[in-house]
């Protein structure tokens, strides 16, 4: 029983949403099942939370390795949550002002590493070893070419229209309409019957690992 | 006599007058349930008075009224701004089944007119989406695909799967890890539970702990997500018993770091760094974050196997990994590495969904190229198009 | 060799050191690197050149902060070539954001051009309706904006005396972000009453709108920051775009330069019968 | 710029730096910035869920002003929004997992969720991913030609393009192919296939590079316009 009816529930939750996809009278019946699981997100965020506070509790109980960054943890945590459950999370609170100071400068930061990152991974990656890599490293390069003006200085003012197929511009253009389109297009279609088989199988109960053990 | 006719004539010149500055009604005014919906509203439409078009007398807008009765009392339901080709306004305070009238009023600077009574009209729920019949054919022949196969396996029937490289390497992954005395670490996406990417991840994770468990290794998994953290416990704990080695099994290291995108790269790039896991997977959904994991775990010169259905992150992952799963592969993985007849047979249903979108997309493309010519069947143009479109 | 075998494995933080001295570089000295003016730009730029001083050019600001890094720019060039011309702006916008976001490109612009308020340009603020907004200017702007954005009466300002309707407006310039924007401008002002538009947008989003380029709907597009540059260079206005633009470009040709490096090492090692250990390549995934 | 401003530049410039110092090796700095990065973005989720998720949608419709607890007080009439509580017990199981011994609870509130995301995500790749673009692959001709006053006229780029994209699909999507051996005609198809995905791969990433760059120099004109000039400016040397 203590798979059985999870999996009636999970059952039941999923065909909700397929009908109300073909039966338009289904639909606020199905809005509010929707809005259900905002809530069960809501309360599962605390155990993460609990688990993130446990091991970083524990870490510093047993002085282990780093134990005082762990603290700087623990406080970062309450302070926000705190601040913005009780002084709420609009515009000018101290909330706002935490995310504007400490987690936007940090997250920005931690997105502009890709900028670094993508020369290393290119540097590495793109080397002419077989045609598969040639091919990968070859529409990089023009597509970079033609994303910035210095990809086509070299281009003179009479250059003919009849050879414009040979601007980095005008290549760079049709590799991402034809190449990338048909590529991405495979891709979907290919995944999408993953994810409709997946789902099928954990609707009826044939995919039941996510439940753990018997 | 004079007087009389002097009488009539003012009546007809007030009467002309007058005219002049009625406003003429808006025309066309229609009402008829809204259809596709769960009921209760009603769709409105008219055109704009004459009035309006040639600007001989100014429209402000536009009112909708409504009673129970033709000649009823009505009530004014909404103002509608002028300045539109043609009008719409929904009424969604429409008990279903009751009959309403409509009215639709121009209104001017001085002067409003009416439109007749429209009606009467009920509201009522519809029970098929008529131009999703396409959405319903195709879910039901995946659907029978996927489960027929399935039944096969169950069956006993041998099933091939073509080599997958990126699978045929974890086995070897976990035990580089294992003969260099460094934990394993898995990454199952940054997405929640009701990702499929993500239970696909979790599926692998449950065929990975298992050869974890049987090398005696280390598994390390942080979780972006508390319900992935949960579920993903369940599964490691069940997998180390499956391989007899429950003692092995430490919840602690399956932990949660933050729902945060950014904030949780800066977590595993910390445990990366710092525990030097010795073979790396992401698998599952993942956005910018991709390029900032592999890069970090090549830096500390672990394998690196990736799977996702992500198009935009897959670039990333064929550059910095060892191995990607591209797409499909991921969710064909867990099938590749347990199989399982259940698995193995979905996965041959979906090869058969495949045919099938070959075929059409085949058959599509020379419909198309002879309905440039103009080729028809029952008078309706031969492109396939029209039964792949989905309102 | 030894130099070979060095560069096919390089540090990778020489390689992040070189990328964040050329991102840095350009930033703070531009190099005033010569972009190349598409056909698209220059179009918009004779169009303002070609007006009698004093026509009344109307600047839509339909983009939130999330486009601003691109697309501010160019109303930044826009504007100043306008006043450069002494032309009158009329400012409106349909994103309740763009009303703030023009705020702050004339203050800008107030710190070069001595400009009055009410005669050189206003700024009418933000009306939600997409389409029907524009529509509803066909008819008449003190209808739609009997106030302007400070909350003064429009009938009061001497610019507006002249603007009436959308027949008053000699050329349209649609900062766009998405929708409303460059779509609903085509579609009403261009279509119902023959305007002349020029657009600015996303990267991203200028493939959509080529088709609107070649019918001659859209006279003319700037195109993301690159878009934004071209319009600084053929103004020869030192905005913000162009410097950025020169770090985009320096960072390009940093990274395809290491590439070439990575190969060019790659076939020198492969000669000797080394293959090196480069780390791993995009390995065929079958 | 205020004082506080100033202060609060100040320590998102630290902050930056100490991420970026992770680009020459791990370190101290580091370490603290991602410690508070970690708790800060973890406290700051569980106060936006509790305000956009929680309030919203549980405690509003059952004990807000105009709430179903409330009104069944007052009127004595229940309403559909009682249903909320589902939600809550729903929720409540997950709080489970805080006891090991009845943690198996917390199943019904993953069930639900993994259910209801199946059903969703049925129907959206099936519609978005999978229909939608044959669709958009089958409205392509071959060859492109349109009649014009003086007969037919052939687009040659128009068919190149159309035919090259069709063929891309076409074999790239039997790379999935799964059930046989790619040997023969399959395997040279599966091949081309691969070579249309790796050209598509290439152009991603190329793609990618500029909205990359664009962050670092956004970072970077925080650093020298807001920190640098600001404390300049704000100490009356600029």
């Amino acid at each position: 029983m203590r798979r059985e009816i999870p999996m009636i529930v999970a059952f039941v939750a999923g065909v909700i949403i397929i009908l109300e996809f073909f039966v338009p009278s289904l639909r606020s019946v199905a809005s509010q099942v929707q809005n259900w699981y905002l809530v069960v997100v809501a309360f599962a965020i605390l155990v993460g939370a609990f688990n993130l506070l446990r091991m970083n509790y524990m870490k510093v109980r047993d002085r282990r390795a780093d134990w005082p960054y762990s603290i700087i943890l623990i406080v970062g945590l309450f302070t926000m949550a705190i601040a913005g459950i009780f002084w709420g999370i609009g515009q000018g609170t101290v909330f706002d002002w935490l995310f504007n100071y400490l987690m936007f400068p940090m997250s920005s930061t931690m997105f502009a590493l890709l900028a670094f990152f993508v020369a290393s991974a290119a540097y590495r990656a793109f080397r002419a070893r077989a045609v598969d890599a040639t091919l990968l490293l070859v529409a990089a390069i023009i597509v970079m070419l033609g994303q910035v003006p210095i990809g086509s200085i070299w281009i003179p003012e009479w250059w003919p229209h009849s050879l414009v197929f040979l601007t980095p511009d005008w290549l760079k253009d049709r590799i991402m309409e034809i190449f990338n389109t048909a590529g991405q297009r495979a891709i979907l279609i290919g995944a999408s019957l993953g994810v409709v088989s997946t789902s099928l199988r954990i609707l009826l109960g044939i995919e039941r690992s996510y439940l753990g053990e018997e | 006599m004079k007087s009389a006719y002097a009488v009539i004539l003012l009546i007809a010149a007030l009467a002309v007058a007058a005219h002049g500055q009625t406003l003429r009604t808006a025309e066309n005014a229609a009402a008829a349930d809204t259809p596709v919906d769960a009921g209760g509203s009603i769709d409105l439409t008219w055109e704009p008075s004459p009035d309006e078009l040639d600007a001989k007398a100014e429209v402000l807008g536009y009112e909708v009224w409504r009673a129970k009765r033709p000649a009823g009392d009505y009530k004014k339901l909404a103002d509608v701004e002028a300045g539109k080709e043609s009008y719409q306004h929904t009424d969604e305070e429409a008990e279903n089944g009751v009959e309403y009238f409509y009215k639709v009023r121009v209104r001017g600077e001085k002067m409003s007119t009416d439109t007749a009574p429209v009606g009467p009209v009920k509201a009522a729920p519809q029970w098929f989406h008529k131009d999703r019949l396409n959405m319903l054919v195709a879910a039901v022949l995946l659907s029978a695909f996927v489960l027929y196969y399935i039944s096969q396996a169950r069956a006993g029937k041998k099933l091939f799967i073509r080599r997958i490289a990126g699978l045929e390497a974890v086995q070897e992954a976990v035990g580089r890890a294992t003969e260099m005395g460094k934990p394993v670490l898995y990454v199952p996406g940054i997405a929640d539970i009701d990702d499929i990417q993500t239970i696909a991840a979790v599926t692998i994770l449950g065929r990975v702990a298992t050869m974890v468990a049987e090398y005696d290794a280390n598994l390390l998994v942080p979780c972006s997500r508390s319900l992935v953290m949960s579920t993903a416990q369940e599964i490691v704990k069940e997998a180390y018993l499956e391989a007899g080695r429950p003692d092995a099994y430490h919840r602690e290291n399956i932990r949660y770091l933050t729902d945060d995108q950014f904030g949780f790269v800066a977590g595993v790039d910390g445990i990366m760094v710092r525990e030097k896991p010795a073979a790396n997977f992401y698998m599952g959904t993942f956005y910018a974050e991709s390029l900032i994991l592999a890069e970090t775990g090549h830096s500390i010169g672990a394998i690196q196997i990736a799977g996702t259905a992500m198009p935009s992150q897959l670039p990333f992952f064929i550059a910095a990994c060892d191995y990607t799963l591209i797409g499909e592969e991921l969710f064909a993985a867990s099938a590749y590495l347990s199989r399982e007849p259940r698995l193995l047979g979905s996965l041959i249903g979906q090869d058969w969904g495949k045919v099938v979108i070959l075929f059409f997309i085949i058959a599509g493309v020379i419909t198309a190229f002879l309905a440039q010519f103009g080729f028809e069947i029952f008078g309706r143009s031969i492109a396939l198009e029209q039964l792949f479109v989905v309102k | 060799m030894k130099f070979v075998r060095w560069l096919a494995d390089i540090d990778r933080r020489i390689i992040f050191l070189v990328i964040a001295v050329s991102v840095v570089v350009p930033l703070l000295v531009p190099l005033g690197m010569r972009v190349k003016v598409t056909s698209q730009t220059k179009i918009v730029y004779e169009e303002v050149e070609k007006l009698p001083a004093g026509s009344n050019v109307l600047v839509a600001f339909d983009y939130d902060p999330a486009a601003a890094p691109e697309v501010h720019p160019m109303a930044l060039a826009f504007l100043h070539h306008c006043f450069a011309k002494k032309h009158k702006v009329i400012i409106m916008a349909l994103w309740p954001q763009g009303a703030q976001l023009a705020v702050s490109a004339m203050g800008e612009m107030m710190q070069e051009f001595d400009l009055e308020y009410g005669r050189d340009y206003v700024n009418l603020g933000y009306k939600p309706g997409g389409d029907i907004v524009i529509k509803s200017l066909g008819a008449s702007f003190p209808k739609v904006f009997p106030r302007d954005m400070a909350g003064a009466s429009t009938a009061d300002l001497p610019i507006m005396a002249e603007v009436r309707n959308l027949k008053d407006i000699d050329l349209i310039m649609a900062l766009s972000a998405g929708d409303p924007g460059i779509p609903a401008w085509v579609r009403v002002a261009n279509a119902l009453y023959q305007r002349r538009v020029a657009g600015g947008c996303t990267a991203v989003s200028a493939p959509q709108f080529f088709p609107y380029l070649q019918t001659g709907q859209l006279i003319g597009l700037l195109g993301g920051l690159k878009g934004a540059a071209e319009y600084e260079t053929v103004t020869a206005y030192a905005g913000k775009a162009s410097s950025r633009m020169d770090a985009q470009s320096i960072a390009h040709v940093v990274i395809i330069l290491f590439i070439l490096f990575a190969n060019i090492s790659y076939f020198i090692l492969r000669k000797q019968g080394d293959e090196g250990s480069g780390g791993p390549t995009a390995r065929p995934p079958a | 710029m205020d004082g506080l401003t100033l202060f609060g530049t100040w320590i998102a410039a630290l902050l930056t730096l100490f991420i970026l110092s992770f680009l020459y090796k791990d370190n101290p700095f580091y370490k603290f910035a991602e410690y508070l990065f970690v708790g800060v973005s973890a406290g700051f989720w569980i106060a936006y869920n509790f305000h956009n998720l929680l309030v919203p949608n549980l405690i509003d419709p059952l004990f807000g002003a105009d709430g179903a607890f409330p009104k069944l007080i007052r009127e004595g009439q229940p309403d559909f929004r009682l249903l909320t509580i589902i939600a809550g017990l729903l929720g409540v199981t997950m709080l489970f997992r805080f006891f090991p011994k009845v943690a198996w609870v917390s199943r019904y509130g993953i069930a639900f969720s993994v259910g209801l995301g199946a059903g969703l995500m049925f129907i959206v790749y099936l519609q978005a991913n999978c229909i939608y673009q044959i669709w958009g692959t089958i409205t392509l001709s071959p060859v492109v030609v349109t009649e014009t006053a003086t007969g037919w006229h052939f687009d040659w780029g128009a068919s190149v393009a159309n035919t090259l994209l069709i063929v891309g699909v076409v074999s790239a999507l039997v790379y999935f192919y799964f059930s046989k051996e790619h040997k023969g005609l399959l395997g040279g198809t599966a091949r081309l296939g691969i070579w249309f995905l790796m050209i598509s791969f290439g152009a991603a990433f190329g793609y990618t590079v500029m909205a990359r760059i664009s962050l670092l120099i956004g970072r970077m004109e925080f650093l020298i316009n807001d920190w640098i000039k600001g404390t300049l400016i704000a100490l009356g040397l600029l």
